[in-house]
């Protein structure tokens, strides 16, 4: 059920671990410390042979429960929903891409939105989860504005910075590093808000690597060499972006990056910074950070339980 | 036999092949062959039908809407298409291999732009409806309207029939089972169609829901969504056998009208 | 008097001729059968007398009037009886009227008074697949009547029937067409038949094919002679028939 | 009219159609009735499709395997469920049902628990395709098998054929015609299926592409994308229309060849 | 001898019995054949005779064995030709020996042999829908004498031909049967053919069918004698016959 990637192959002359590890989407400068490994062979020097996989829709921590990827990247806040079911997904976050959560609020420059009361009377593109709800409800209370007056369209936009040219709609949740950073590129002037700097409880993990179980406790040691390499990736990316940038748009087999390097090679200057960011080492998770979150969600009645202290582990990183 | 124990006959076989699906299915789950998160159980399903039956007819409303509306509409174009273009034969040949060509590009990939082009309301999934159905509709008229023989036309140009009264009294009679064997076909895809759309940006509707309940890891929520699309889309199927036999009584003669000794 | 003429008829097929300088004509009352082999054209001439296929030379005339590409003058009667299968006998039977504008309750009024004349009562409401052979036989010939045409093409109205069956039916023909007053063309390739119901035969013979015999059997009494087809008078006509065939 | 002349004016009204289509997409562009944004005109999908040539080339081979291997099993799947459904009549009232349940489940629905099941090969897009297509195919044989006439199958008996010589020296060759035409849908919708599959969960693949290219906001690329698979498409179906000219010679015999004075 | 013998054959259809207590022979050389309404049960019959339908009561025996419910004994050759339309002229026609195991290259070497004799030249590799009406009869006569049984039974071989061109088919066949020593038992409802062709005439008649009369032509000389079915002797036949059938 495992696959065969617990299973050492000692037919070749050098003996690789195969590991299948799901993207959260399509590749971009979250994943550049993951590319860099397989690029510069760190996965090789510690025996791994890595295949990155492109999930099927919100769908890649299934993929690593159903032991289809022995390693995976998805977010604390979608995470919840899994954790707070009756069912054992039998995954656990293992790291840290990100230090915080970089993700915020884009909007046209000169409409206002500036901070969450600007959204008042605007229109918002959202995916309709009850936590993105939950989190622009309390970002906008906290400046005293009626989130019943922000106006919900679905969110169907993938070229964010055209979208708010054309004022298809107002505010778009996005991850300043990617869609922050293309706006620049695209040359349209815009507002953004980070919602960690609205509220602290915001600045959970996001995105973060996840583990399948039953495949790290019978492997510890290939689990610790993995996040040994992507660890090396991620510090070498800090320390070269633009280097790290060319390796990213070499080493997508698909090369979809292809023709994008401006806005790839922007993303990582500015990305490169939060790897690590204030942590002692990358991929760190701060329990603190992660248990105050799920703790307001369980206050917030947005889970059953209280998943304080659940889910995730800083065991198989090395110091 | 009589008709009722042919009746039972007939709905015997595949009512124990259902069952039989869905004991698999439970004993699969019951012995836990695929991990329970991967699939949820038929019983499982079944309550997250019953929980959720108010959100489902809900969602449902607003998928079997957009799917009427556009298989209608779909109906419509395939008729204007398929009689133009049987009355004039360089539009048919001009315009089929497009027609056929739109039918190869992915909903998939067309429904967010849409979507893009026509707003978050029902316009983009009543559109993709009408891309996906009107199709079947015109090959299917299109085949009717040739399968008309020579000789009837004749009859009807020797009584001094025009155009028109051709096609009322023979063209449009005769082309009615090609048109309902195409519109069950549309049928069969009309709510897959109505509901990707949906999936692919919206508020409402059993495609918005399934997202949803993924997102929040539902599984027995969304199998009970793909078991209420099987079922609209049996009913409507249904339905349009129904009407099909309403309006085409001379194909269902009882045989003991029969008054014909051969 | 002279009811149909047409007067040098020629057809072709793209590059082929079927008929060629084909001249015919039909009196009022008149039976006249057209005799010719498999192909040879004659349901390509009736439709050219018909209207509905454009001769490449001719004309034809309706007492006096030129009915040439103009159909819906003559009542005609395709190859077995081609009743429209979606539509109720009545339907069928009124469909000449309709088509020339009545409405179709009018035109069912109008139908249903011959029903019995012609032994279809109580098939009004039937389908025509309900119906037997010879049953569809009289609602076709009903229909043809309808038309209230003085003149009818009929293309080989009995080849569907098994030549058992077959004899009551041209019996029931022969006094049905007398009683309604009908000039009649019909097609054959059966000179039984052909010499059993007819006034005059045609013959057409020939690549390109033309009329090439014109036989008169006018003065012969058929209904009143009891197995006219067995008698002698009949088998030298039959005799004579066949030569000017092969 | 010859032959050649014949074969222009049978090409000439879908060439103009093809090109007017293109005109007024491009003037739409040119003109920006359209935001470019939302739309690519034809000429930068052109130029994306000159530039990504390689890529969707690498991509499209691997489409094209997963659409070739789903058909053939596809092909052979639908030929044995119609071959035993014909010959059994038991099984063809207890599965006809199953499988057209199996048709009105959405494939946006299923694609992600295949994928789930069999992991990110080519397994769960195989398996896909199999699903989209074997249905037309199925219906097409069992359509086929039915169309043989109880005297052709009474000669075959009075010769003393067994039931395996009947199958082949009649009921085969007489289906394969509808088993053909079913064929054709079937391969107009088998790229597609491998395509929508990939976009759910892939490392290759033209769907796993154009999920990319749209998330890197390449609109002319994700255009450049459908227009290949358009063109695989078609090819795929043209191929299956010679495949069949060439397997049923009978039905394609030249009117001069025709020894038949009728 | 007797080659073939149908002992109180019956059958039903569901409820309905369509013939009952048939009894018919077919001695060596023989051509008999067997005459009644459309719809009498003639097709039942040979159904039955030929082994594709088990009756509901008696026994078939070819030469002393009985080979009810046996197919592949006797020749069939279906209403019309029946040709395959997807089969190549040389494979329909060795079709028979390929069925009884031949190999295809085997079975075709020896249909070969005959195309010559059959007025078939040249046709061997085109398909049946290449081929005019006469050939194409003339093909399934082939194929019913390569089944290299005695035997052959013939549902309705000419209904498909119009009267004139059929009466040079027939006299071919007339020859043909002769020639390759095959006993008939032949369907048809056109008792012109059925008074020309054969030895003996079964008419079967009534609901349930069966046989009323059994009329034996043994001694009439009718290929020595030109336009045998024009003279008195046919027409004294005919009458009698019409007489015996309705
Ligand atoms: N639409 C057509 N196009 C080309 N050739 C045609 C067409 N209709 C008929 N023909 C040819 O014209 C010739 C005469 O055909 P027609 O149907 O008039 O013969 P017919 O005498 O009525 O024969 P039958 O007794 O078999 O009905 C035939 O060789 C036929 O193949
Ligand atoms: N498979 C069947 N099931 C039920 N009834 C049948 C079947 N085959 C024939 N019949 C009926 O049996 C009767 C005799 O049919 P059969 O075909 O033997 O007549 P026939 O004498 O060959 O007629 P024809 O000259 O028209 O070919 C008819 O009433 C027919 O409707
Ligand atoms: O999900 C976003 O990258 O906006
Ligand atoms: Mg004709
Ligand atoms: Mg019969």
């Amino acid at each position: 059920k495992m696959g065969n990637a617990s299973k050492n192959e000692n037919k070749e002359k050098k003996e690789f671990t195969k590991i299948t590890f799901c993207l959260d989407w399509t590749p971009n400068t979250n994943h550049t410390g993951l590319f860099v490994a397989k690029g510069k062979g760190y996965f090789e020097e510690e025996g791994l042979e890595v295949e990155f996989v492109q999930p099927p829709e919100d769908g890649a921590l299934l993929m690593c429960s159903s032991g289809q990827a022995q390693f995976a990247i998805d977010a604390q806040d979608t995470f919840a929903a899994a954790l707070d079911g009756d069912k054992d997904y039998g995954v656990t976050a293992i790291s840290a891409i990100l230090q915080h959560n970089t993700s915020g609020i884009i909007s046209r420059k000169g409409d206002g939105i500036v901070s969450p009361a600007g959204l008042e009377g605007k229109t918002y593109s959202t995916w309709e989860s009850p936590i993105e709800m939950a989190m622009i409800k309390n970002v906008m209370e906290e400046e005293n504005a009626d989130f019943d007056k922000l106006k919900l369209i679905p969110n169907t936009i993938t070229d964010e910075p055209a979208a708010l040219a054309a004022k298809q709609t107002d505010a778009i949740w996005v991850f300043y590093g990617w869609g922050g950073i293309n706006a620049d590129i695209e040359k349209v002037d815009c507002d953004f808000f980070f919602f960690r700097d609205i509220n602290p409880v915001f600045d959970y993990c996001t995105p973060v690597i996840f583990g399948n179980n039953e495949f790290m406790e019978s492997n510890p040691e290939i689990t610790k060499a993995f996040l040994r390499a992507c660890k090396k990736g991620y510090e070498y990316a800090v320390e070269n972006p633009d280097d790290a940038a060319d390796i990213l748009i070499k080493e997508d087999s698909t090369n979809s990056l292809q023709g994008a390097d401006k806005l790839v090679h922007e993303s990582q200057k500015w990305i490169s910074k939060e790897y690590i960011s204030d942590a002692k080492s990358w991929g760190y998770i701060d329990s603190s950070r992660w248990d105050r979150f799920y703790k307001w969600l369980y206050d917030n009645k947005l889970t059953k339980n209280n998943l304080s202290k659940t889910g995730y582990t800083n065991e198989y990183l090395s110091e | 036999m009589t008709k009722k124990l042919q009746n039972i006959t007939d709905k015997l076989p595949p009512l124990i092949a259902l069952l039989g699906f869905v004991l698999i299915w439970q004993l699969v789950c019951f012995f836990k062959i695929v991990p329970s998160f991967m699939l949820p159980s038929p019983i499982e399903v079944v309550l997250a039908i019953i929980n959720d039956f108010s959100t489902l007819l809900h969602h449902g409303k607003v998928s079997l809407i957009e799917t009427l509306a556009g298989l209608l509409l779909g109906i419509i174009l395939a008729f204007v298409m398929a009689t133009v273009m049987d009355r004039f034969v360089v539009l048919d040949k001009a315009f089929y291999p497009l027609i056929i060509v739109s039918q190869t590009i992915p909903t998939i990939a067309i429904a967010p732009i849409l979507v893009l082009w026509m707003g978050f309301g029902m316009a983009p999934k009543i559109t993709l409806v009408v891309i996906t159905t009107f199709f079947p509709i015109t090959v299917g008229l299109l085949e009717g309207y040739k399968s008309v023989d020579k000789d009837s036309l004749n009859l009807l140009k020797a009584m001094g029939a025009d155009n028109l009264q051709i096609f009322y009294h023979l063209k449009f009679p005769r082309a009615m089972p090609y048109f309902f064997a195409g519109l069950k076909i549309s049928a069969s895809y009309a709510v897959v169609g109505a509901v990707v759309s949906e999936w692919l940006g919206g508020f409402e509707g059993l495609g918005v829901y399934m997202t949803r309940v993924k997102k929040a890891y539902s599984f027995d929520k969304m199998f009970a969504v793909i078991i209420v699309i099987v079922i609209i889309s049996l009913l409507l199927m249904k339905l349009v056998k129904e009407i099909g036999k309403m309006s085409m009584p001379w194909l269902n003669l009882a045989k003991n009208e029969n008054v014909n000794q051969k | 008097m002279i009811l149909l003429k047409a007067v040098d008829i020629s057809k072709k097929y793209g590059e082929k001729t079927i008929i060629e300088s084909v001249n015919i004509n039909l009196k009022k009352g008149e039976t006249v059968s057209l005799l010719g082999v498999s192909g040879a054209g004659k349901t390509t001439l009736l439709h050219v007398l018909a209207g509905i296929s454009p001769p490449d030379g001719g004309k034809v005339f309706l007492m006096e009037e030129d009915i040439t590409k103009n159909p819906g003058k003559i009542a005609y009667m395709m190859q077995k009886d081609l009743l429209l299968e979606h539509k109720k006998i009545i339907d069928n039977v009124a469909l000449p009227l309709i088509i020339k504008g009545k409405s179709k309750k009018e035109a069912r009024k109008e139908a249903i008074k011959y029903f019995k004349d012609f032994g279809l009562d109580n098939t009004q409401y039937k389908y025509p697949s309900q119906l037997s052979g010879g049953m569809r036989q009289r609602a076709a010939l009903l229909r043809t009547y309808l038309s209230s045409n003085k003149v009818a093409l009929l293309d080989e109205p009995f080849s569907a029937l098994d030549n058992i069956t077959k004899s009551a039916i041209q019996k029931w023909y022969l006094d049905t067409i007398k009683k309604i007053d009908l000039s009649t063309i019909f097609i054959t390739h059966d000179i039984d038949e052909a010499i059993y119901l007819s006034d005059r035969i045609y013959i057409l013979k020939g690549k390109p094919a033309t009329i090439t015999d014109e036989i008169d059997l006018g003065n012969l009494k058929k209904d009143t002679e009891k197995d006219f087809n067995l008698t002698e008078k009949f088998l030298e006509l039959k005799k004579m028939i066949i030569s000017k065939l092969v």
